[in-house]
This record gives structure tokens, sequence and C-alpha cells, in this order.
């Protein structure tokens, strides 16, 4: 199917009218989705600055309802050629963009799956029960002989469900105990005084992990504050630049980070692209991993000039 | 003899009289399309006490309004001490010495009465505010109208009454050289004004000029130097109050002859009694009241300020938690809301216009049928017949507005009392409840209205009157049942209601058994 | 105070001049929108646009409708938005539990809409009572029960989204996709509940005792209005109304989640006074409410023709024009 | 209207119910609270706990003792929240910019004070003037610099974080975590603030204008209050204050990002009722809207402090207790 759709696009670019690319993201809500909006912006930037013939529609969105509403502005009046989308929840947006694919237009969805199969014609992903494995591991590989942590969790979502469930599933057995968890809404304040609290109420805690390097940052300020750096270590997640810093500094309280990197949007929207300006088939799924992040490979994994 | 003003000032033969201190010479003032002051030339003097009368609507208000910089006149102009002056705001006016007492009242609800009273013209202590001496100066400038209230409470606690004198007292302790009062004595007991009437004359002998209105003639004569009659927003006369009466002004105002104020009582037919009240308690207000009213009877309620009247039928209407027997038509009937109370034909018409009978901002029709709604709506309100039983409140009552559409806030305060009374009547009950039912109204509609509350009672309906104006209940009641201190002092019939009997026992200097009463 | 008095110049001009810009301060502004948007892009007046655009509007619009009559009465209902995502969130449950039972049909949609009107009413019902009989601020009581609805919405998902069954959805589907003589459903049931909720408003006794319990709630009493009990309806109204959006909503999304309907009552509210009714109550306008809403969802739309300006900025943009659209009818509003 | 009207009960016996409860409800809610926190955990009392508590209140206290006086005068401000991310971005790219010029140290950090305390001056005086001589109702403006203040911050920061100098933070930090004579400067600015807002609404002429004016607009007009001016600067106020919080918000975290500062206005506007304010103005209480924040961030820390309900259920206990509180002075209000 997708292949068969892919002619119009392909046609469309090499006669030189110009394709359009409608972008759909959540708004920069907390610190990733700010990661995703920049490499978004950048990516277009750069590709409409090499592609002059390609044209992209950027929005973004607040709630699913604004995306769903963002998704049908995009074929109503811009009529786009391709649609890349990061769904801000993935049963709202199914129907919707199921209607994009079906209208004929080439799909890329990144990171959050739709709730039916093959919808998409290319998915970009990260992979968050990985994620929260990754994680999982680690805490068991660092406490061999168990101990206690306490977890930050992300604002109620499905995401934040599949990481929590795959880092509890991962400890399982070991000896690693989650003395309290509460949401830390994936917001620094926030963070920082969940922390707070978890600190004046268990007199033990040997790791933290804050499943978002945001929320380690602001964990990292409550550990500092009460003094208790040298016992406990914290745990991020994402990728972010402070924290890959720390960690290629070999910062003893930031001995890792999971990454999940927010630029796999500019990755979903380049594959896009070059579907349109080459004619390379570009379908099916590139799972983008989350790797540990150690000293050892923390270089790789450092961007200084982005803002995330 | 109406004297007609001369051009150039009021009176040509004001020659040897002292220069005046603030004068209106042409004053015109307009309201959109509509002007309700035609050119009005009149002068005050030093040490006069000046009454301004006329009908409701007439203008006065309108007229110390621009007076006092309360509303920018549209044409001639007023003169300060032999100079012209055009006052932006009340604040220069004040600032000039000149000052205003409203009609309907220009207090701060949430406030305290000392907060009010010194609003704007706070005494300081370097940044801070002079608690003490505000405190001390607001008590005693209330004291020195006898009412002596904490200072400290909400004016929104206060009785209409009482904000009246927190609003004198704010406008004395602004120090004012030209004082203009506009009705202060409409919502005062006799004994309440006579207060006000020794402070007046105390300003007066410190040299005050004081510009006064009322509707209360007898006032006037009492106490004016000098008495301005207008009509219609027209300059009618000037004379000295020696040279007037009660008579002469109401001819004046009213452009005609007007017979004797009350209808002749005539023996209430004693019929079945309409309404029973046993043992009826408000909680702080009234204790244990029992009466009865027949139908064809007009009852009276007499008493001092804070007599609790006003309670009482506010819980008899259902308004207040209340406890005690009331029998409509000989059955019992269970008030536990206005709507129960107005179900069995009762109707009341409160003391308070301004705060608890009309919504200012709306315009006549809505308010003249918001308590009998029901009766103009099945599923729609019907205008057309709203519109038409306004021509008829507004016939029937001679309600005059500038014009029909504006918000009442903007009808003159007798006019709004007219409304308010058309309202109340608009359920048709059989029991009627007035509270201070002529306050703030015109001589010769206080007649008309006399002569209506009358006829209610010849068509069979049972009248009970709440006011604080002794002639009214004299005039007008079969019987009168005395109120004091939230108790019942005594009851009168026919001869024996006299001012003097009322006095004594609302003072308590008499007192009787209770059997006597109930 | 009500803010007409705000103004010392005379009250008739002033009533003359305010009535022109207050009535049609709003229309201009959307007038002015939609040339805005024609001049942006030739496929903004598209059937498919419009279509969208009023669609999406009938949630808020419809919740709007009911703050119109709570802000008359003087009151205030920031609860809306999570109630919303609350009722969402039990249908989806009732609906998804009665497959089993019902089958997959309209036996089963039917079943649910009810049951998401009556926990309107009844959810309508609990502010109404806490803020009547208890007493409290109406602030107060509809932030408490935003939080409550709100975490109990998330409670219910697990944190995550509860999602309708799909079979049921596609049965489900028309009632925001379909429609009839080429209208879409939503914008049917918003016209209705415009039309019928401004008749309401002029020229019900309801409606006219709404204003003055707004207007001054102490003449209200002296009329012989109950006042309490026309409070109570008016949050069930709105509770109600609540419920009639949500019907809308749940085959639009087909799932519940935290996010949904979040910050509805802020938009409601802003389309109710850039409708030009008082904030602080006695004067309320229904097809004001509606051209408030109408011009909310423009904004956004019209954001997403160009791109203009950054996306970062799209709040800003919001912000000036929800500011501009109510200069239009500055003559009228008590500043505060 | 004056809510304390709304009852029929008689107004002298009322009084003095009503001011106990309304004085002491927010109080007692607020021991019942500590009572309740103690019985829960040992470490509840503990220094550091009740330390990080005032401390994290300190900015929404600050901000709501501004709001106190703006509901006061019968205004409202929704863009409290995002003035204070705005006024942080902007701060943190100054005190960045600075380094060059100023180098690391106290000279860099005072000039970033003044600026950030100027700028909230400034936006203060933009909601200001647009209420006052704009004559737009407050919530819409409000509303409106709501939306550009937030959105002007994620475009400062390109949707990401903007994070303050590594060094300078460290010069900064004690500002935050420092303190005198074992109290965290937060609290003692936050008791100063709050100590001098008292003063200022219950012992100076412009607190008892503010009140007037929030009563009855027209009548404190006449009653030569420059009506529009007060206004105008409580706005500004409310302005500086937010730009006080800000500046102990700075070297907390060193950053800002679109998450700063959010629903803060909420939070504030509900600790200003819970303390007794009254919505709709004219009577203002500062010391309430003390215990107000106090209660609020007590609320959070207990349910970190104990596992007693789902985290999801958090919201829902927070909506309950805040109700609660309020429940404790039933009789002022008038309910709407
Ligand atoms: N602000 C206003 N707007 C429009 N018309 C007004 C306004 N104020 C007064 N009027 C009209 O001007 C006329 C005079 O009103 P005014 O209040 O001066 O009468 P008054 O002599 O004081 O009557 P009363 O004895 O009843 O107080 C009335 O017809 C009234 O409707
Ligand atoms: N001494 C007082 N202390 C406190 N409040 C009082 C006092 N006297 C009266 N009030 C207030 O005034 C009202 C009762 O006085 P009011 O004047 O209405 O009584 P009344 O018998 O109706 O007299 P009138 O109707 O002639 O004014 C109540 O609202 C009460 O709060
Ligand atoms: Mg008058
Ligand atoms: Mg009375």
């Amino acid at each position: 199917l997708a292949a068969g759709l892919a002619l119009p696009g392909v046609a469309g670019a090499q006669d030189g009218e110009t394709t359009t690319i409608g972008v759909s993201i959540p708004a920069a809500t907390h610190g990733w989705t700010g990661g995703v909006n920049f490499h978004a912006q950048e990516a277009i930037d750069s590709l409409e600055e090499t592609y002059p013939n390609l044209d992209f529609v950027l929005a973004t969105a607040g709630d699913p309802g604004k995306q769903v509403s963002d998704v049908e502005d995009m074929m109503a009046t811009r009529d786009i050629d391709a649609l890349v989308i990061l769904p801000f929840e993935s049963d709202p947006l199914t129907g919707p963009v199921k209607r994009v694919a079906d209208a004929g237009k080439f799909v890329t969805v990144v990171d959050r799956g739709l709730a039916q199969e093959g919808i998409e014609d290319l998915y970009v992903a990260g992979d968050n029960t990985a994620f929260g494995r990754v994680a999982g591991e680690y805490f068991k590989e660092r406490m061999p002989d168990g101990g206690k942590i306490v977890v930050l969790r992300g604002i109620p979502t499905t995401i934040d469900n599949e990481r929590v469930e795959a880092f509890q599933a991962a400890i399982e057995g070991s000896g690693v105990e989650i003395v309290g968890m509460e949401h830390g809404d994936w917001n620094r304040d926030k963070a920082f005084e969940v922390m707070q609290d978890f600190l004046s109420k268990n007199a033990e805690i040997d790791a933290v992990w804050a499943s978002d390097d945001d929320m380690a940052l602001g964990a990292i300020e409550a550990i500092n504050q009460s003094g208790r750096e040298a016992d406990m270590w914290v745990l991020g997640g994402a990728g972010m630049k402070q924290m890959i810093e720390r960690v290629k500094s070999g910062d003893a309280m930031v001995p890792a980070d999971v990454t999940y990197p927010p630029a796999m949007i500019a990755t979903a929207i380049r594959l896009t692209a070059a579907r349109f300006v080459s004619n390379a088939p570009m379908e099916g799924r590139f799972i983008i991993d989350s790797v540990l992040v150690t000293p050892e490979n923390a270089d790789q994994y450092y961007y200084p000039d982005s803002p995330f | 003899m109406i004297t007609a003003p001369a051009p150039g000032g009021p009176r040509a033969t004001t020659g040897e009289r002292t220069a005046p201190i603030i004068e209106a010479r042409g004053v015109r003032k307009s309201f959109g399309p509509v002007e309700v002051l035609h050119g009005i030339d009149f002068a005050l003097r030093p040490g006069e006490v000046h009454a301004l009368v006329g009908e409701n609507g007439a203008g006065k208000s309108t007229l110390m309004k621009c007076l006092t910089g309360y509303q920018p006149v549209t044409g001639g102009e007023i003169w300060l001490r032999g100079e012209p002056v055009r006052f932006s705001s009340s604040d220069e006016a004040e600032r000039a010495g000149v000052v205003l007492i409203h009609q309907e009242f220009n207090l701060a609800e949430q406030l305290s009465a000392e907060a009010n009273i010194f609003l704007g013209r706070e005494l300081k202590k370097g940044v801070f505010l002079d608690w003490k001496t505000m405190r001390r100066r607001a008590s005693e400038l209330l004291d020195e109208l006898a009412t002596p209230i904490d200072t400290r409470r909400p004016v929104s606690s206060l009785s209409v009454s009482q904000k009246q004198m927190v609003e004198i007292a704010k406008a004395l302790a602004r120090d004012a050289r030209v004082l203009v009062m506009d009705e202060p004595t409409a919502v005062l007991t006799s004994r309440e004004a006579e207060v006000l009437f020794e402070q007046i004359s105390r300003l007066k002998a410190e040299g005050v000029v004081i510009l006064y209105t009322s509707h209360k003639l007898d006032e006037i004569v009492r106490i004016a130097d000098e008495v301005t009659v207008l009509r219609d927003g027209s300059f009618i006369s000037n004379r000295p109050a020696s040279k007037t009466s009660t008579d002469t002004m109401a001819r004046d105002m009213v452009g005609r002859e007007l017979s004797d104020l009350f209808p002749p009582k005539g023996e209430p037919r004693r019929l079945a009694p309409a309404l029973e009240v046993e043992r009826f308690s408000v909680p702080g207000h009234a204790r244990d009241i029992s009466f009865k009213l027949a139908k064809g009877e007009v009852l009276g309620f007499a008493g001092l300020v804070g007599a609790g009247r006003t309670e009482l039928m506010e819980g008899i209407m259902g308004l207040r938690e209340s406890a005690g027997t009331i029998r409509v038509n000989g059955d019992p009937i269970r008030v536990a809301s206005p709507r129960d109370a107005v179900r069995h034909g009762l109707s009341y018409l409160t003391e308070d216009r301004k705060g608890r009978g009309l919504l200012l901002e709306y315009g006549m029709r809505e308010n003249l049928t918001l308590l009998g709604l029901d009766r103009f709506s099945k599923i729609f309100v019907d205008e057309a017949a709203e519109r038409k039983a306004l021509d008829t409140a507004v016939e029937r009552f001679d309600i005059r507005g500038a014009s029909r559409e504006g918000r009442v806030g903007n009808l003159s305060g007798g006019n709004q009392q007219k409304l308010l009374l058309a309202k109340t009547m608009l359920v048709d009950p059989d029991i009627v409840i007035l509270d201070e039912p002529t306050r703030g109204i015109d001589i010769g509609t206080k007649q008309q209205i006399y002569r209506f509350i009358h006829d209610l009672a010849e068509e069979g309906r049972a009248v009970i009157v709440i006011s604080s104006e002794m002639s009214e209940v004299i005039g007008l009641c079969h019987r009168v049942v005395v109120m004091r201190s939230g108790r019942l002092a005594g009851e009168l019939t026919g001869a024996e209601i006299t001012e003097e009997a009322i006095v004594r026992r609302a003072m308590g200097l008499h007192s009787e058994p209770l059997e006597e009463v109930a | 105070m009500s803010s007409a008095e705000t103004r010392p110049s005379t009250p008739r001009e002033k009533h003359g001049r305010r009535l022109d810009f207050h009535v049609w301060g709003p229309v201009i502004a959307l007038v002015a929108l939609v040339l805005f948007g024609m001049s942006l892009n030739d496929q903004f007046l598209s059937s498919g646009n419009v279509t969208n655009v009023l669609a999406r509007s009938a949630f808020i619009g419809i919740i709007a409708v009911g703050a119109t009559f709570v802000i008359t009465i003087g009151g205030l209902d920031l609860s809306v938005g999570s109630m919303s995502a609350f009722l969402a969130g039990v249908t989806i449950i009732v609906l998804n539990a009665l497959v089993p039972v019902l089958g997959i049909g309209w036996g089963s949609i039917l079943v649910g809409m009810v049951a998401c009107l009556l926990l309107g009413l009844a959810a309508g019902f609990v502010n109404g009572i806490l803020i009547t009989v208890g007493r409290i601020e109406a602030f107060i009581v509809t932030l408490g029960t935003l939080g409550i609805f709100r975490s109990l919405v998330i409670w219910l998902a697990d944190g995550g989204t509860l999602s309708l069954n799909f079979e049921l959805r596609e049965v489900y589907r028309p009632v925001y996709y379909g429609g009839m003589a080429g209208i879409a459903w939503p914008i049917i049931v918003f016209a209705l509940v415009a039309i019928v909720g401004e008749i309401v408003m002029r020229k019900t006794a309801y409606g006219r005792h709404a204003a003055a319990i707004g207007s001054n709630d102490q003449v209200a009493r002296y009329s012989a209005i109950p006042v309490e009990r026309v409070r109570l309806v008016t949050y069930m109204l709105q509770g109600m109304l609540v419920g009639i959006a949500t019907i809308m909503y749940v085959p639009r999304l087909g799932s519940a989640s935290s996010t949904t309907g979040l910050l509805w009552e802020l938009e409601a509210i802003a389309a109710v006074i850039i409708g030009g009714t008082v904030l602080k109550g006695g004067f309320g306008r229904v097809w004001g409410t509606v051209v408030g809403v109408l011009i909310l969802s423009l904004i956004d739309n019209i954001l997403n023709l160009t791109d203009l300006v950054s996306p970062y900025l799209n709040g800003a943009i919001q912000g000036v024009i929800i500011i501009l659209a109510v200069v239009l009818q500055r003559g009228r509003k008590g500043a505060a």
C-alpha cells in the first residue's frame, strides 16, 4: 500500500513543484518536548534551506484535542503530502491519523505508536519499555546486594506507565526496594519539592530513579541542599546536555544516564523528506533504542549546541 | 402670588441683602436628549437655611448635584463667592467647602462606619492612618447625632436610618461652609430628625449655609429661612419661610390647590380577621408578638428606629428566621419563603428601596414585574403584557421618569418609591404590608397614596402601614400597634390614637399588660 | 457593584454609546478575523475547514452557554474542563462494560449517553449544593471539584488513557463526524443549545431571575425569587451541558486521559466575557458567548493557516487577539 | 453586593458569629493539618521539613500577598504565574550577559535583581494600564498577558530551558538556600512582605482606598479617591511582588522554562480566598492569605510524606481539603 501511494509524492518532488510536509508535535510543556520542538525546528530550517521545493508546516499542541485539530487543519487548508506526527497520546490520534493515511498521504509516526497497527508508512520510535528496562537493569547491576531507592514518575500517561512497569519488572527479584514513588510531572520544580519530602521522610535512600533529566536536576538540587550527596546517586533519562556533561566528568552522583533522544523527531523529518527528494523507499520501523550512557561512551551523546 | 425670577439673578429686590455665597445662574441640565433643569436661578446667602422643595422629579437632587460638582451643568453657571466656578469633580467642590449629603446612600457597604466617614479624607500620622483620632472623632460625630453605634461595624449591618446618620456624619466631618442636604430626614423618625435639626441650628450659628430639601413640609416651615419651589425643572417661587405656609408651598409645588391630605377614615367595617399573628418571634429583633388584622382595616405600626417593626414583618414574610403561628383567613399557614407568603396573598414593600427593592441596573418593566413574574409567563415572559402593566402602573401611581428605557437608578428617589409600590401591588395581594410607604414622596403624591391605601381598605383588603411619620399613622390608621425594642408596647384604637399616646408607649413611659394587646 | 455604574458620565448617553459598541464589538472582531483568514489562505472558507472549526467549537461552545448562565447569576464554575474529562472517562468505562451485555450497537451507545447526561447533572448538583446549602464561594467549590474530577479520571485510567472499544467507536463515530444535510452533528447540537439558551435567557422567567440574582441577590430574595433553587438549577444546567458536550466529544477522540478538557474552563469563561457578559453577574448574553467561542477557535485555526510566526509565539498572538476583541467593547466594562 | 448581606439571619448576632468563624476558620484548618501531619510522620516537624515547606511557600506566598490587594480592589490577575516565568527567563539572560561585563559576583547579581524588579513593575504597569485606561475586564487583560508572557519565555528558551551560568549560580545560591540565624532567606523575605502587606492593608490610606474601590468604586470616586491611580498602583504592586518572588526563585534551580510558575495564579487566588478575602472585592486580609498559602503547601507536603492514597488521587485530596478549609468560614461568604 505504502509503495503504491509513494508515487505521486515522488512525481511531485521531481517536476519541481513543492511538496508540503506537515509536522505535528506536542507543545514544549516540559524539558523533553522542549527538545523535540528545538530539533524539529532545526531540522525543518536546514531542510527548507537545502531543498527549496520542500515546504513544512509545523504545529504544536498542548493537548490531544488541539493536536487533532492541527492535523485536521493541515489536511483542510494546507493540503500536505506527508505528515510527521509525534502523537500526544496514542489513542485519540489513531483515528485522525488513519484518516490522513487513508487520504493517501505519507504518514510518519514518531515515538508513540498508534493504537492500531499498520496505519503509518514510517515509524521512528523511541522505546519506552527499553527506557525503563535499561534503567532497571542498571540499578540491579549497581546494587548487587540491594538497596532503598525512590522513584520520580512523569506526568500520568501511558508512556510513564510503560516506563515504570518495565523498570519494576527489571528490578524484580533483586534486593532493590522502592521506598517512595511520586509524580514529578517531568518538571524540575515539582521534582525538587517531591525529592525534598522524600529526603525528610526516608532516613536511608541509596539511589534515585528520576526517569527524566529535568526531574533529575531538580532532585539533585534537593539532595545537595540536604547535604546527603555522598549517600546516593541519581539516574535520569533522555540525555539532556547538562546531565551528559556530568556523566562525562565522572560525577559520582550522576554515574550514568539513559538516552531517549528528542532528536528522533529530526531523524523522522529527515527520513520523510528524503522520501520525497530522493527516491529512497522509506518505509518500516526505525527503533531508536534507549542506551546507557556511561563516562566511557558519553562523548557520542553530547550535543553542546542543543538547548536540551 | 408667584414671583417670577428677574433676569440676572434671583429677585431683583435683593439689593439690600447680603451677597450670596453660592448661586445658580440660568442652570440647565440635560441627560442625553432630555432636559430636566430649564434655567434655574437662585442664591444661598450666609447664615441662612434655604429649603428647596418640589414634586418628585422636579429636579431638586439634580440641581444639588450640579451645585456640588457631582454633575456638570449643560447650561448656565454656578457662582461661588462672587466668581463663576466650574467644579470638575465633587472633590473640587468639597475643597471649596461645598458638600452634599446624598438622597441615595453613598457609602461603601463593606467598610466600617468610621472608614466611610473619613473616606478619601483620612487623618494620618506620618504614613499611617491615625486610627485613634478617627475613631474618636467618628464616635463623637455619631454621638452628636444620637446614633451610638460601634464605629467598627460594617455599614452593611446598619439600618437605613443609621446609614443616613453615618452619611450625615461623613458630611459634617468634611467641615463644610456650604452644606447641601438632599432629603436627610426621609429615613429618619421624628425623634432622630429633631437631633438633626439641632445640628442644623448649630451649624447655622457657625455661619454654615445650608441648602435643604425634604417632602415633610412642616419641617421646612420650622427650620428654613428661605423657601424656593421648583416644578418640572423650572423655578417657581422664592419666599422667606416666615411669609409662607405648607399650603402655599404645596400649591406652588403641584400647581393646584390641595384638598386635605388624608381621606376620611370612616369606621372599619369589622369583617373577619384576615391575618392573625400569635406569639411570633424574630430572633434578635422581635419577641413574642401577637396581633390581629381584619379585612378592610388599616393597621399602623409605630415605634422608634430599631424597634424591630421591619424585622417583624420580614419574619412574617419568610425573609427572616422566625417562630410562631400565622393564620390567614383563619387557617394557619407555613411561611418558609417569601414565595409562600405571596402565595397566601401577602405582599411586602421594603423600607430599603435601593438595597432590597429595585434592580437599579434594570429598566422599569423588569423591576415592575419581578415580584409577580409568574403572572406574566406561561413558558415565556409575555413582554407585551408587561408593557401594558407598566403603562397602567405609570398611570395609576403617576411615575415620572425622563424615559421608560433607562435604568431605574436614574429615576428620582420619589419615583423609584412609586415604582416600588407599583411592584408590590402587582401581585394584587389581600394583605398588604407597607414599610415606610411614603418615604421620599412629595406631598401631592402622598395624598394620592393615602387615598390609594384608603381604597385598598374599602375594597376589603387588609393593610399594615409601618411609618415613622406620626401624622401618617394618625391620619391613616384605624388601629395602631406600638413596638418598643422588639416587643409590643401597646395598641391604640380610634380616638386614642394621638401623637402623645404613641410616643409615650414607643419610649416605654407607659406600660400596659399584654392581654389588652392580643 | 455592577460595572455599569462605574463611569461618572451621564448614564443615558453612555447607555447609547455602550449599547452600540457593546453589541457590535465582538461581531466586528469576528468579522475581522474571518477577513484576515480569507486573506491568508483560500482554503479558509472551504466547507471542509469551516466544518472543522465549527465542529470543534461545539464542545467549548456548549459548555460556554452553561457558563453564561453561571456567570450571569454572579457565580463561576472552574470545574467544567475536568468534569468533562471525568464524564468522558466514566462514559467510556460504561460503554466498554456494556459491549458484552448489549453488544456493539446503538443500544449500548444510547445507554452510555444517558449515563453521561445523568452523571453531568449529578456533578453539577454537587457543585450547586456545596455553593448554595454549603454557602462556600463558588470559586473555591469548583476549584476543589476541578482537582477532584481531574484526579478521579487519572485514577480510573490508572494514570494512562481510557480508550473506547474499537468496534463501538466505529458505530459511535458518526455522532461527531456524521451529520444531517451536510451539517455535522456537533454543529447542529451546538446551534440548538445556543438558540435554546438565548431564548431561555431572554424570554423565560428563569432567565430573568438569573439576571436579577446576579444583579442584586437581596432584591431577588425580597422579590420572592427562590434564589438558592435558581442557583442550584443553574449549576445543574451547567453540568448537563458539560454532559452533552462530552457525548459529542467521546467519539472524536475515543479516549479520556489526564489531558482531556484541560483548561476548557478558562476558554469557556473567556468566551463568555468576550461575548459581553459581565463577569460580576447581572447581565448575560448567550449569542455573544457563541461569537466569543468562534473567535477563540478561529484564532487557533488561523495560526495553523500560515507559518507567519514561530509556533512558540502562538500563545502570545492568542493573548493579543483576545484583548483586542474586547477593546472594541470598552465603553461597557467596569474595569477593576 | 456586599456578600455579608445575603443571609436573612439577624445582623447583630450574625455579625458576632461570622466574625469568629471567619477569623478563625483558616487558622483552625491550618492547625488541624499540622496535627494530622504530626500524627502521620515524626519527621513532619523536623526543622528540615518545616524549612522546606515554608521556603517553598515563599514564591506563591509573596505573589499571593499582591493578589490579596488586586482582589480587594475587585480585580483579578491571572498572569502572575507566567509573568514570573517570563521574569525568571529575562533575569537569567541578563545575568548570563552580565558575566563578561561585571564578572562572576554580587555586582552582576544585584544588577540582575534590579532588572527583575523593574521588569516586574513594567509588566504590572502593562496590565494596569490596559485595565484602567483601556477599561478592559481584568480577567481578559490578564488572561491575555498570561498567554503572552508564557509564550515569550518559551520563545526566549527556544522551547527548552534557560539555565543560569554555573559559577554565577554558585554565588547566587545562598539567596535561596542560605539564611540568617538559621532561618532561610525566602522565609525571611516572605515574612517581611506579609507583615508590610498586612500593615499597608490595615493601617494606610492606600489599603483603605483599595477596599473602598472594591466595595463600590462609584462611592470611592465620589469620596475623592483617585480610583484609576489606585488600581494602576495595585497592579504594579502585584508585578513588583512577582519580581521579588522571582528573585528568590531563580537561585533555587537556576533555570526557567515553559513549566516555570505553571498555574501559580490559581494557587495564589485560592490561597487568598481560603484566607477569607472576598473574591468580589471590598474586603482583604493579608494574614489570612498567608494562612491560605501555608495550608496549600502543607497539603502537598503531607501527601508526599505518606503513602496513604494512590498518588493519582492527590488532586482529589487537595480539592477536598481546600473545600473543607473554607467550610469553616461559611457564615461569611455570599455564595453565588
Ligand atoms: N442620571 C440620570 N439620567 C437620566 N435622567 C436622570 C438622571 N438623574 C435624574 N434624572 C431625571 O431628572 C429628573 C429630576 O430628577 P431629580 O432626582 O432631580 O428629582 P428630585 O426633585 O430629586 O425628585 P425626588 O423628590 O423624588 O428626589 C427626573 O425625571 C429623573 O428621572
Ligand atoms: N441599636 C441597634 N444596634 C444595631 N443594629 C440596629 C440597632 N437598631 C437598629 N438596628 C438595625 O436596624 C434594623 C432595625 O432597625 P429598623 O430601623 O429597621 O427598625 P424599624 O422598627 O423597622 O424602624 P424603622 O422601620 O422605622 O427604621 C436592623 O437591620 C438592625 O440591624
Ligand atoms: Mg431627589
Ligand atoms: Mg424599618
